[in-house]
């Protein structure tokens, strides 16, 4: 059937001291994830961008999660309270213009927590899988 | 100035001292106080539950009374005092409360406007301790005064934000204005029984023994309270020094009462 | 465009397990850039690490690209082939293969595709990469110290040894503080002055360290490495160089009833004075609002009895600017007020003390030469009722008191109920607790022999009400075990007080720029891995100053704390990460957005002259990102609106250059 | 109908320049028609005298244009402002885009402005002339002599109907009495959104943001959008577009440029009065600054200088980015 | 919700006062001038109602002990105010059918000369609904 066939694309912003090291974990304990979950490393999440994460949507992701460091642990003390905010304000927009909720997602992920980020992005891409193909928020001319 | 006066159940029959002098007192101190028409009963203790609301309505028709008059709200008894300094602070805290009472309302919304003072917050934000020297004729000199606060005149305090609840001294400094020397006891913010007394006598003489001896251990010939429950209680249970109403001193020491060989 | 070199990593089989890495290094030569691609067994191996340098060389590379494993692994091993290549170490990027691919998918198709793409948006981000050389500053190689207690002396001493310069400013006529005050120390019970004074003699005679005391820190300017600051040195009125320490002074001061404040109230010292004994420096102090002469011009009396000539009426405060690489915060603890505490009616007589008053009246030096005589009519106290948790471990909208726990109550309790019932076996001692916490060395070993030696009464309960009647202390109680209201009839009546960061701290953090709690505590860069540091780079924190502490636990910081300071005073300069960022400041507008969410205080303002197309010129007002202080999170460059701000190594283009490489 | 009226205005203004506290004077002059008023710098009274206009189209918002023109004039330059463009100055404060001391700022009271679209609606296009007569405006178009009794409440701009303050919260001096802040209902616009479904939202969305053709007049008459240069026009933001090319382009332009100016937008409205496809901007600034309140309290950009604006601030206990979606809207 | 938990609820609604943020140290009961007329002392209010433990509470003569004098309120280190749940458990039995404690004619035997009103309405306010 065809929406069998159907792998979504997601992109993966790690801030580089927790949520990527906790990504690492992941691969050293062999937890396995969809390969659709490629990962970008920012030195925190404070780093991404909402632009980026626009980009990511333009270029044809169907989902889009930042991971960082949990609150009151990040690396440089606060940059995880800003993105806390920032994407808050961003995904209740998105969700204001209609675009599907559930293709966002901020999770907090320690370096110690690879069995998470596994679950996490097995659930992500679940979720995002059952949406389908992100419509409402591409760039037609970005499709192959 | 003029401000509205609640005077309260008992000032009108067993502490007519509490009425009469304080009144005359004001006057003296350029202070009129203009009795509440028709005022209700305040009931004496005030319920702490939220969803208390008709035992309340007295309170805050006083509060609303003066709010059109606009003048601030004087009471003298500590227990009037302390209901409906607690009413006014629930009025302006708890929306939820304020709402439902309202609904009782009959002219106009009440939601805590009413600034509330005791007489001797009066005495003392409003007159000021030194005008009230300067008016002192008869000095109490030498005179070994304890005052006794009780509860209700400071707790708690977070509502009656009237002075220090554990170290007060407002009723001190008055007594230093009227020339008199204070006793300062522990005691003095600790509660006499109150109504116990119906029940427990027994309960309610435990407490004002203690008082009263407390304050003799630390030299006092005299005591003054500014509410009649507590005079009642240190008086049955045999104290062997005067106990009397503030008032009556204050109107000693202006000159305003009529027996003046105290 | 650059010269991209491609190297695919089998790593054994753990990467060419499930990745076909010939298709991955053949697929990648292909991409934009890239002239070179290979694979091989061991990427971090010295072969794998000498293909890679050969092909610098042949193919003269100038961007590198690593399919291997996560870069926290061998990023930097390959930065340094890169260098030894003659390449700027940035010039590489490594694609994580291992444990973001190989390690998590099974199948080989689906591996070796993923593979690709991480190949290809590392290669997308390197084409983008510019060489970055980390910026340099240099290092002071002095160390300041803020206080002057047991804290602030272990830290001194520890650089001082390490051959590093250190001053210590300290606001009170002689350094010692709280430790200097305490009579016997928990749980060894060795006597504070016997362990504290031979250090503050050996912060005198040390060459390298220089005390400031009774002076305070005015002004700090500049950053790690660099900093600039002004000391306020107050006037004694005496000249430091040259009094003795005779004493002689103070023997003959007329103005004998100054409340001495070492003693903390208790007796009465002269208007001038020396704290005590042991003082360090051994110097005598005017206290200027006691002192007749400073006064009104009268008397004159120490000025005619000092042999040195050391009194000099006339002296002024005296301002030291001095240049400093680190500074250490130690500014300590106090009790906090008792005055909303009156249900213990500390106001109301003499014979409600604090512990911290207790301490001086069993101290061989305190008012009563040790002798625990009562404060009220110097007779001896039968019934003792100490109070725990005092102000203490209160609720946040409780007006007063504080949320914490002070830490230090429970064991100074034990140990003063303790030496008590040991000097004084005929007094009934009773301990009024909520818990008792005692995780220690040797602490709870302490506070059961306390009970089970001592015969200590513990009583789990609050005392509600304090009455003094007569000479007694009436305490109203209760036991929670025996669900009793208890009546005690004491004699004196001691409070543990909650300790607080000492009212200096607050306007110090602004001046460095440190961040504190709610409760003006310092906070630390990070609460468990870098406890002794503060967030601003340079700036070390030292005891209480952080939290409450007690003395070992002090020690043990202050010896972090300096071996912090002493690692970067090593340093002849500082090389920062160069992946900082920076602020184009034709785009900047000069908003401030950027500065308020910088958790370093890395980034100024300048008023910039700008040339306008109309040959006009304009001044605007614009961020300046001083990379010596920044740490590279990247969070100005988010909240900046014009995108002036950017991240070295991160920048916009290059995350959206992966952004896209994945999503093609 | 404005209670201030030009004469009350020039005469103040020259004045001011009379006794030199200012030099020249920002303002509204006559435009093409009597409708479209623009800003302009005034030098003396003739100036003044022949172009200087006040009336119920005086809508502009001249904060912004204070960035700009506090250069071109030596010495102070006076600013009329009313209580809505008062947030604005004070945010420009905060942002530190210009210099206070070479403005003379004086506060005046305003009824509200009236939005021509809603007045051609009423006497169709083509207007030729607007007269001012007591509660009332005479338009005349050029299909009918008659001219058509308007009265500008009945064409108040949206802005002007949820009014959030008649209060000036910065001048040098006031003219006219002080106003209070009200409690305005502008968020039941958001509100109604928010209780659609998301489908119905994206189809809403998708009707207005397709008839975007990238003028970007919201932009630059925007009091907070006063970038040096803005990330749309630069080639190295990586963002850089300036055509409408599909419909996400419309979506990241609108998107961003709502995000930038969270926590700096006063939701003064200009964006949505100059738009010429009348589509809904100040709905997605609004957005924000209602999630903003909600999560992290109450905040009114330019309320005073030196506020610290949400998203540059935080506390320990935020909202979590999961969270915002299930606060009873309706999907799910 | 059963009536245990219904109770537990409706005082903790009634008295505004959330009882898990007592730590236990007593100060409460330390402090009361009634404890020894109480069978269930102040801190054993917080604790029990905590605990849903109320029909004990509802029948007990403690209800009637307390002073309302506010003193465990202002002297509580964890701002709990058990005064507060005494007076909501009191009212929550008080308000039953016929649950009044005094009425007029129990009045005459404690009356003397010297009596102030207040006394009576105070009693009342406490005794009755």
């Amino acid at each position: 059937m065809q929406v069998n066939e159907y792998k979504p694309l997601i992109v993966a912003f790690c801030c580089n001291w927790c949520s990527y090291a906790g990504a690492d974990l992941a691969g050293n304990n062999r937890l396995n994830y969809p390969a659709e979950v490629k990962i970008i490393r920012v030195p925190c999440s404070c780093r991404v961008n909402p632009m980026f994460v626009l980009r990511a949507f333009q270029r044809g992701a169907d989902g889009v999660i930042i991971c960082g460091c949990h609150p009151g642990d990040c690396h440089y003390t606060s940059g995880n309270y800003y993105t806390r905010r920032r994407m808050a304000a961003l995904f209740s927009m998105l969700d204001y213009l209609g675009i599907e909720k559930e293709r966002t997602r901020v999770e907090w992920v320690s370096a110690a927590e690879g069995a998470k980020f596994a679950a996490t992005m097995n659930d992500f891409v679940e979720k995002v899988t059952a949406l389908g193909e992100n419509k409402r928020l591409e760039d037609l001319r970005c499709k192959k | 100035m003029k401000v509205s006066y609640f005077p309260g159940c008992t000032l009108k029959n067993k502490a007519k001292e509490l009425d009469v002098y304080s009144v005359k007192s004001a006057e003296v101190l350029g202070i009129t106080l203009e009795e509440i028409e028709n005022w209700q009963c305040c009931g004496g203790v005030f319920s702490t539950a939220r969803d208390e609301v008709a035992t309340k309505l007295s309170s805050v028709r006083a509060l609303k009374y003066a709010l059109d008059k606009n003048q601030p709200l004087v009471t003298v008894c500590s227990a009037c005092h302390n209901v409906i300094k607690q009413t006014n602070y629930a009025m302006q805290n708890d929306k939820e409360f304020a709402d439902k009472v309202n609904r009782y309302m009959a002219d106009g919304q009440y939601n805590g406007e009413t600034q509330v003072y005791n007489y001797l917050e009066m005495l003392r934000d409003l007159v000021g301790f030194d005008a009230v020297k300067e008016k002192v004729v008869n000095s109490l000199k030498g005179k070994k005064i304890a005052a006794y606060y009780g509860c209700l005149l400071l707790r708690p305090n977070s509502v009656m934000k009237m002075d220090d609840p554990e170290n007060p001294t407002i009723m001190e400094d008055l007594i230093k204005a009227m020339g008199a020397e204070p006793i300062v006891y522990a005691k003095r913010n600790e509660c006499c029984g109150g109504y116990i007394s119906v029940e427990s006598p027994d309960a309610a003489k435990k407490n004002s023994n203690a008082i009263i001896a407390n304050a003799k251990a630390a030299g006092a010939e005299m005591i003054i309270t500014a509410c009649p429950l507590c005079k009642y209680n240190l008086v049955k249970n045999g104290a062997d020094i005067p106990v009397v109403y503030f008032t009556e001193l204050l109107a000693e020491a202006l000159g305003v009462k009529e027996d003046t060989n105290g | 465009m650059q010269r991209v070199g491609v190297f695919v990593c089998w790593c054994g089989s753990n990467i060419a397990g499930t990745v076909d890495v010939e298709a991955v290094s053949e697929a990648l030569k292909s991409e934009p850039g890239v002239v070179f691609s290979t694979n091989y067994q061991y990427m971090c191996s010295q072969a794998g690490q000498d293909m890679i340098k050969d092909a610098v060389k042949e193919h003269n590379l100038t961007g590198i690209v690593v399919c291997s494993c996560s870069p926290r692994m061998h990023e930097a091993t390959f930065r340094k082939t890169a260098a030894a290549a003659g390449l700027n170490p940035y010039m590489v990027e490594i694609a994580n293969i291992r444990e973001q691919c190989s390690w998590v998918h099974k199948d080989m198709l689906t591996g070796t595709e993923k593979a690709i793409i991480l190949g290809k948006a590392a290669i997308a981000k390197v084409n983008l990469n510019a060489p970055l050389t980390p910026g340099e500053s240099p290092v002071t190689k002095r160390a300041l110290v803020i206080g002057g207690g047991i804290a602030g002396i272990q830290t001194a001493l520890d650089i001082a040894d390490a051959g590093f310069p250190v001053d210590i400013v300290e606001k009170k006529p002689t350094i010692g503080g709280k430790m200097a005050q305490l009579d016997k120390t928990f749980p060894t019970l060795d006597c504070a002055a016997c362990i504290l004074t031979p250090k503050m003699v050996d912060v005198a005679q040390n060459e390298k360290i220089r005390i400031f005391s009774y002076s305070e820190v005015s002004e700090i300017k500049g950053f790690v490495g660099n900093f600039d600051v002004t000391i306020k040195k107050n006037a004694r009125f005496v000249k430091e160089d040259v009094c003795t320490g005779c004493g002689a002074c103070v023997e003959k001061c007329p103005m004998k009833k100054v409340p001495n404040e070492f003693n903390l109230g208790m007796d009465n010292r002269r208007a001038i004075y020396i704290p005590f004994a042991q003082a360090v420096p051994k110097v005598a102090t005017i206290d200027p609002n006691a002192c007749n002469m400073l006064k009104n011009g009268k008397c004159g009396l120490c000025a005619r009895v000092c042999t040195a000539g050391a009194i000099d009426y006339t002296q002024k405060d005296e301002y030291i600017e001095e240049k400093y690489g680190a500074i250490v915060v130690a500014t300590g603890f106090n009790p906090i007020s008792m005055d909303k505490f009156d249900e213990f009616a500390y106001n109301q007589s003499k014979d409600v003390i604090t512990s911290l008053e207790f301490e001086r009246l069993t101290n061989a030096a305190g008012p009563t030469a040790g002798k625990l005589l009562r404060p009220s009519d110097g007779k001896h106290p039968h019934t003792i009722v100490f109070v725990q948790c005092v102000g203490s471990r209160c609720d946040a909208c409780a007006e007063k008191g504080k949320e914490y726990c002070s830490k230090i109550c429970c064991m100074y309790t034990a140990k003063h109920a303790m030496l008590t019932r040991d000097k004084y076996p005929d007094t009934e001692v009773y301990v009024f607790y909520i818990d008792v916490r005692t995780p220690g060395k040797n602490f709870d070993e302490f506070y059961r022999r306390a009970v089970e030696e001592y015969g200590v009464k513990y009583i789990k309960g609050m005392v509600g009400k304090v009455t003094p009647e007569g000479d007694v202390l009436k305490v109203q109680a209760s036991d929670l075990i025996a669900n009793k209201q208890l009546h005690i009839d004491a004699d004196l009546v001691v409070l543990a007080a909650a300790i607080e960061p000492d009212k200096s701290a607050r306007p110090l953090a602004t001046m460095l720029t440190a961040s504190m709690d709610t409760n003006d505590f310092f906070t630390e860069a990070h609460p468990k891995l870098r406890p002794v540091e503060s967030p601003t780079a340079g700036v070390f924190l030292s005891g209480a100053c952080q939290g409450p502490k007690d003395i070992p636990e002090t020690v043990s910081q202050a010896g972090a704390a300096a071996s912090k300071v002493i690692g970067l005073l090593a340093k002849d300069k500082l090389t920062g990460n160069p992946c900082v960022a920076h602020s184009n400041e034709l785009m900047c507008n000069g908003c401030s957005s950027c500065e308020r969410v910088c958790p370093y205080g890395a980034i100024t303002y300048i008023d910039k002259e700008f040339r306008m197309p109309d040959r006009t010129t304009k001044i605007r007002r614009v961020a300046s990102v001083n990379p010596a202080v920044c740490q590279g999170c990247g969070a100005c460059t988010v909240t900046c609106p014009s995108g002036a701000m950017d991240l070295n190594g991160f920048a916009n283009l290059q995350i959206m250059a992966e952004v896209d490489a994945i999503c093609k | 109908m404005q209670k201030i009226t030009r004469e009350q205005l020039i005469e103040k203004a020259v004045s001011l320049l009379a006794d030199g506290t200012v030099s020249c004077v920002l303002g509204w002059s006559k435009g093409e028609f009597d409708y479209d008023v623009t800003p302009a710098l005034f030098n003396n009274e003739e100036e003044l005298k022949a172009n200087f206009v006040f009336n119920d189209f005086c809508g502009v918002n001249f904060s912004k244009y204070l960035i700009s023109k506090t250069n071109k004039c030596d010495g102070k330059i006076l600013v009329f402002l009313k209580p809505c463009d008062t947030y604005s100055f004070n945010q420009l404060l905060t942002e530190h885009r210009f210099d206070r001391e070479k403005v003379y700022a004086v506060g005046i009271p305003c009824e509200g402005m009236a939005d021509i679209a809603k007045v051609k609606q009423i006497c169709g296009d083509g207007i030729s002339s607007i007269a001012f007569d007591g509660e009332k405006m005479a338009v005349t178009t050029l299909y009918d002599d008659a001219p058509v009794m308007i009265s500008t409440a009945d064409v108040l701009a949206e802005r002007c109907v949820n009014c959030k303050s008649k209060k000036h919260v910065a001048f040098d001096e006031l003219m006219g009495d002080e106003g209070e802040v009200i409690d305005s209902n502008r968020f039941d616009e958001v509100e109604k959104l928010e209780a659609m479904t998301p489908d119905e939202r994206f189809a809403f969305w998708q009707n207005e943001l397709s008839r975007c053709i990238r003028c970007n007049a919201c932009r630059d008459v925007c009091p907070a959008c006063t970038c040096e240069k803005c990330v749309f026009d630069n080639p190295n933001s990586g963002v850089e577009n300036k055509s409408p090319a599909n419909s996400f382009e419309e979506k990241m332009f609108h998107i961003i440029r709502a995000f930038h100016v969270a926590g700096r937008c006063t939701d003064c409205g200009e964006c949505s009065r100059v738009c010429p496809q009348n589509i809904p901007l100040h709905l997605l600034n609004r957005k924000f600054i209602k999630d903003m309140n909600e999560f992290y309290g109450e905040y009114q950009a330019g309320a005073e200088v030196g506020l610290r604006a949400p998203l540059v601030d935080y506390t320990l206990t935020d909202i979590e980015p999961g969270e915002v979606f299930d606060r009873g809207d309706s999907d799910a | 919700m059963d009536n245990k938990e219904y109770l537990r609820e409706e005082i903790i609604r009634r008295s505004g006062v959330n009882p898990s943020k007592c730590m236990r140290c007593g100060k409460c009961s330390a402090t009361c001038p009634a404890y020894d007329e109480m069978e269930y002392h102040p801190h054993q209010f917080v604790n029990m109602v905590e605990s849903g433990d109320i029909e004990p509470l509802l029948n007990s003569e403690s209800l009637y002990k307390c002073l309302s004098c506010f003193a465990c309120i202002d002297r509580c280190p964890r701002n709990v105010e058990p005064a507060k749940l005494v007076e909501a458990v009191r009212l929550t039995a008080i308000r039953k059918q016929g649950a009044n404690r005094m009425t007029a004619d129990d009045v005459p035997p404690i009356i003397d000369e010297d009596v102030p009103p207040q006394l009576l309405v105070s009693a009342f306010r406490k005794y009755t609904k």
